[in-house]
């Protein structure tokens, strides 16, 4: 957060970010105890269990996505036979969450934001997906380590760039990220599924979005730059500089490009990332019979 | 399934039938499909414990992910105009015999059923499943993308022939 | 390689799905129009090719697929069902601005009643069967600016699903208690509780499918609002393949099933019997002719519950008869529903007068169904009831007999 | 082995319970779903009995999720159209046909 902070802060000139503490590390603190400080409102009308679920199915798959991820070489909760699929499937019960924050919330511009950031993350799990697939048969398994191991001499972004680079645009609006901030646009719809939540709550949504970058980041460290693969330093250091690399770059992206309309987001889905993560599922068959 | 596998076994056992029965018997259309997904969940994880680690997950993405988010956007597309959708009147009585009855004979079938213990399992069912479905089940495999299409289709139609 | 040659009727019904699929992307009526001759033609080289093969057997893909006497002509019955439907809705369904999507969902449809025909797996079995019934409810639903063939279409749509789950059910249970799922299936010598359950779910599964005595309710809705050409092909093709699939699953059980054996011939005679009576009782030319679809598969019931070879033969055969003259009848009234007729039986009065060819279709097709000798309908139930007195260890076929001169009453009115 | 099955057992006696009593499209669908878990039960926990390395109960288990999950998108396509023109996904409301 206190990255992201700085690099709006630097992109868009803004003062306060850097200042709050030497260099503005504490900003990350302050808007915290900000947020706890603040009354957590509840609208009347609110369906009451629907309203806690929601932060919370958005927030424990976002934690959860962690547990397969490989920080370096031993350091991993679970290295599931099935790891790459569990990394798939968890955060898929995000869009359970959104749409019940929306649908709680009891006012029109949260249902919207639901409903569109619902439809959204499975048009582009879809592409997604298909994408991973690729990078599974190349490694021929869907163990994390394994992934890691089929590595060692070429990373997968050389063999798939485009691959990558489908990945790195469709992660970017699975996790509501600008440009694909349709949901939250807060120039048509405030805030969002979340216009109605305050306080703690809001945090948990805070809390799910960058967790999702974070974990989504270092899934792609992950799958296609090796991970803790490298030289002279610890596997651990290497997958940080990977995933960071990337978390960077879609905030790079979130500050510079301007918003898409929620059709052309659609279209975008469909028309283009569909086919040509298909595209990359041949072209991973082929890399495959060239390898063999 | 060695003690703690036994013991996880039994609580989602619980969890899964409790939660069937509050989809089933809740009169919110929202808290139904919510049980649904807390039900879905629970037998995901009863998968895990009988090794089947990737049908778990199939569970979670393809039931949770997909069909539980299908029905809160039908839902929810539904019934905009009333915030908390009820379901209608019921009419329980012959239905429920009937249901206890089916129930009671498979409960008693199911404890008199005279079946061999399961063997050693293989760790990786990933390469099995994936063999399986290349080779003896390659048809059915093949059979699936086609109803996939006609359930594509078919949903289309509905959807499509309804706007004109 | 002789072998894969057996393919060839299902694969002109695969075919069909492809050109389909492929007048999606065509403008124009007369495009979509060369399209579906070309779609009949290849059907009609399938039949060709089937009957050169007729008495040839073979299996496919791990056993997962095996053609053999009855599914080759069950085969045979589907690619003719195939042509006369397609011609049929070249002016009907298949001729308006989504008429691609009415030939897609039907040729999805026939290719999956063709996969069940001889569906060598318990799996097989079961995504047939949805493949078969999923897109039917776009087809049931299909006349869009009928209000009630929604209705209808939930309707048939709710019972599906819940028999699917039963039917699911049941299979899992005969894998459960014979440890394979390959059909026929591999018993052991002793039945065991688990295996007589299962296959008691199963049946009653397959029986909402058939629309048979206890579960036939969604039947005459689902028909009454849908095209008649749709009710045509249901009321044949997804039944009579269920026919070959239940044939092929109680075949391997041998004498263990004499139990089920006795409920299949019980809900083969309420069948037949209410079917007939409340066609007899109906005021619309449609619900009837729901109706005694209803009865006939109770008749082709009979046969498989006799469990002699005869009586298998016969099951099929009586479809085949059937099919003719359901086909037939429906075609009819949807070309007098084109003609903007009533559905009232009443209302045919005259009908002789007005369109005396009409009629005298109609009439030959009514007959056949009641089953008067000489007509192909009576060599139907013939083969039936003689498989079933050869099978037979109690006095049922007899009842059932009594149930034949009912529908005549019907056609009198 | 057993506890297994008398668990599924249950769950598909609550589904069908739920088939039989409520009317709302819906929750008859949703309860369908569970009948359809319960068979799912069975066929993974069967997989582990014989020749488990031919995976056959999970592959049918497999083939039955995706069945189930387009039965869901084609019936929930019929319910909204029919909320659209009705009002209601109450079956029982939504009744112009004869019985």
């Amino acid at each position: 957060m206190l990255v992201e902070r700085w690099i709006s802060a630097r992109i868009q000139l803004r003062v306060g970010p850097r200042h709050t503490g030497p260099y503005g590390t504490l900003q990350t603190v302050a808007d915290i105890v900000k947020l706890l400080m603040k009354e957590d409102v509840r609208p009347v009308q609110a369906d009451a269990m629907a309203f806690r679920l929601g932060p919370m199915l958005t927030a424990v798959p976002a934690v959860m996505s962690f547990a397969v991820i490989p920080f370096g070489a031993p350091l991993i909760m679970r290295d599931l036979n099935v790891g790459v699929l569990y990394f798939l499937a968890v955060p898929g019960v995000t869009a359970v969450g959104l749409l019940l924050a929306g649908w709680a919330s009891y006012d029109n511009y949260s249902f919207l934001g639901g409903l569109r950031s619902s439809a959204q993350f499975i048009s582009y799990e879809i592409p997604r997906t298909l994408v991973v697939v690729g990078v599974a048969m190349l490694a021929g398994s869907l163990r994390m380590s394994d992934v890691l191991e089929a590595q060692r001499s070429v990373p997968f972004v050389l063999l798939l760039p485009l691959g990558f680079v489908v990945y790195i645009v469709t992660t970017l609006a699975e996790i509501n990220r600008t440009p694909f901030d349709i949901p939250e646009a807060e120039s048509e719809l405030v805030a969002g599924y979340h216009t109605e939540y305050s306080g703690f709550r809001w945090a948990l949504f805070f809390l799910a979005e960058y967790g999702a970058l974070f974990a989504a980041s270092g899934f792609a460290a992950v799958l296609f730059l090796g991970g803790g693969n490298g030289p002279l330093l610890p596997p651990f250091v290497w997958f940080l500089i990977k995933t960071l690399a990337i978390v960077f770059l879609n905030m790079w992206v979130r500050w510079t490009l301007p918003r898409f309309r929620s059709d052309q987001l659609m279209r975008l889905a469909w028309k283009v990332f569909l086919p040509l993560s298909l595209v990359n599922l041949v072209l991973a068959g082929l890399v495959l019979q060239a390898v063999n | 399934m060695g003690g703690g596998q036994a013991v996880l076994f039994v609580v989602m056992g619980v969890a899964a039938a409790v939660s069937a029965l509050y989809a089933v018997l809740t009169r919110q259309l929202l808290r139904s499909i919510m049980a649904l997904g807390a039900f879905l969940t629970a037998v995901a994880v009863e998968f895990y414990v009988l090794s089947a680690d990737f049908v778990s997950l199939v569970q979670i993405f393809v039931y949770v992910g997909g069909v539980v988010v299908l029905m809160l956007f039908a839902l929810m597309l539904s019934a905009s105009g009333e915030r908390h959708p009820m379901a209608g009147a019921d009419r329980a009585g012959l239905g429920a015999v009937l249901a206890y009855l089916v129930g009671g004979v498979l409960a008693v079938t199911a404890l008199r059923a005279d079946l061999p213990e399961p063997g050693a399992f293989p760790e990786q069912t990933v390469s099995y499943l994936g063999r399986a479905l290349l080779a003896e089940q390659l048809f059915a495999f093949e059979l699936m993308g086609v109803i996939l299409l006609a359930a594509l289709v078919t949903a289309l139609v509905v959807v499509r022939k309804e706007r004109q | 390689m002789g072998d894969a040659l057996l393919l060839l009727p299902k694969g002109a019904m695969g075919l069909l799905v492809l050109l389909g699929l492929l007048m999606g992307s065509m403008r124009g009526g007369r495009a979509r129009r060369t399209t579906v001759l070309v779609g009949i033609a290849v059907l009609a080289l399938g039949f060709g090719a089937g009957i050169l093969l007729l008495g040839r057997s073979a299996s496919f893909f791990h056993a997962a697929l095996v053609v053999d006497r009855f599914s080759l002509f069950a085969d045979l019955v589907l690619l003719a069902l195939g042509v006369v439907i397609s011609l049929a809705a070249l002016d009907g369904p298949g001729a308006g601005r989504d008429g691609d999507d009415f030939v897609l969902l039907f040729a999805l449809s026939l290719f999956g009643a063709s996969v069940l025909d001889s569906a060598g797996s318990l799996i097989v079995i079961f995504l047939a069967v949805e493949l078969t019934i999923i897109p039917s409810f776009a087809l049931v639903a299909f006349r869009g600016e009928d209000r009630r063939s929604y209705e209808g279409a939930l309707k048939y749509f709710i019972l599906s699903v819940l028999a699917s789950a039963v039917l699911y059910y049941g299979l899992s249970l005969i894998y459960g208690a014979t440890g394979s799922v390959a059909v026929p299936l591999a018993t052991e010598p002793e039945t065991s509780a688990l295996l007589l359950v299962g296959i008691g779910f199963t049946l009653v599964g397959f029986g909402f499918k058939l629309a048979a005595f206890p579960f036939h309710q969604w039947l005459p809705d689902a028909f009454e609002v849908s095209h008649p050409e749709v009710a045509a092909f249901l009321a044949v093709a997804p039944k009579l393949a269920a026919v070959v699939a239940l044939v092929r699953i109680l075949d391997g059980l041998g004498g263990q099933s004499g139990a089920w054996t006795f409920a299949l011939a019980l809900v083969a005679f309420g069948t037949m019997f209410w079917g007939n009576l409340a066609a007899f009782l109906q005021q619309g030319l449609r619900r009837m002719l729901a109706y005694s679809a209803i009865a006939h598969a109770g008749y082709a019931l009979v046969g498989v519950a006799a469990g002699s070879a005869r009586g298998l033969d016969g099951a099929v055969l009586y479809f085949a008869a059937y099919a003719s003259a359901a086909v037939g009848a429906f075609l009819v009234v949807a070309f007098l529903e084109r003609e903007g007729a009533g559905d009232s039986i009443a209302g045919l009065g005259g009908l002789g007068r007005r369109r005396p060819a009409l009629a005298a279709a109609l009439t030959v097709f009514l007959i056949s169904l009641i089953g008067v000798p000489l007509f192909a309908g009576f060599w139907g139930k013939f083969s039936v009831f003689l498989g079933a007195i050869e099978g037979a260890s109690f006095g049922w076929p007899w009842w059932g007999c009594s149930t034949v001169p009912c529908p005549s009453a019907t056609t009198a009115t | 082995m057993t506890p297994v099955l008398v668990l599924s057992a249950v769950l598909f006696a609550t589904g069908m319970f739920g088939v039989l009593t409520r009317r709302n499209a819906i929750t008859l669908l949703v309860s369908v779903e569970i009948m359809m878990n319960a068979g799912n039960l069975n066929l993974v926990a069967f997989s582990r009995l014989y020749q488990p390395e031919l995976m056959t109960g999970q592959v049918f288990a497999i083939m039955g999720i995706g069945i189930a999950a387009s039965e869901a998108a084609v019936g929930l396509a019929l319910i909204l159209t029919i909320y659209r023109r009705y009002g209601s996904t109450d079956v029982d409301r939504v009744r112009l046909l004869r019985e």
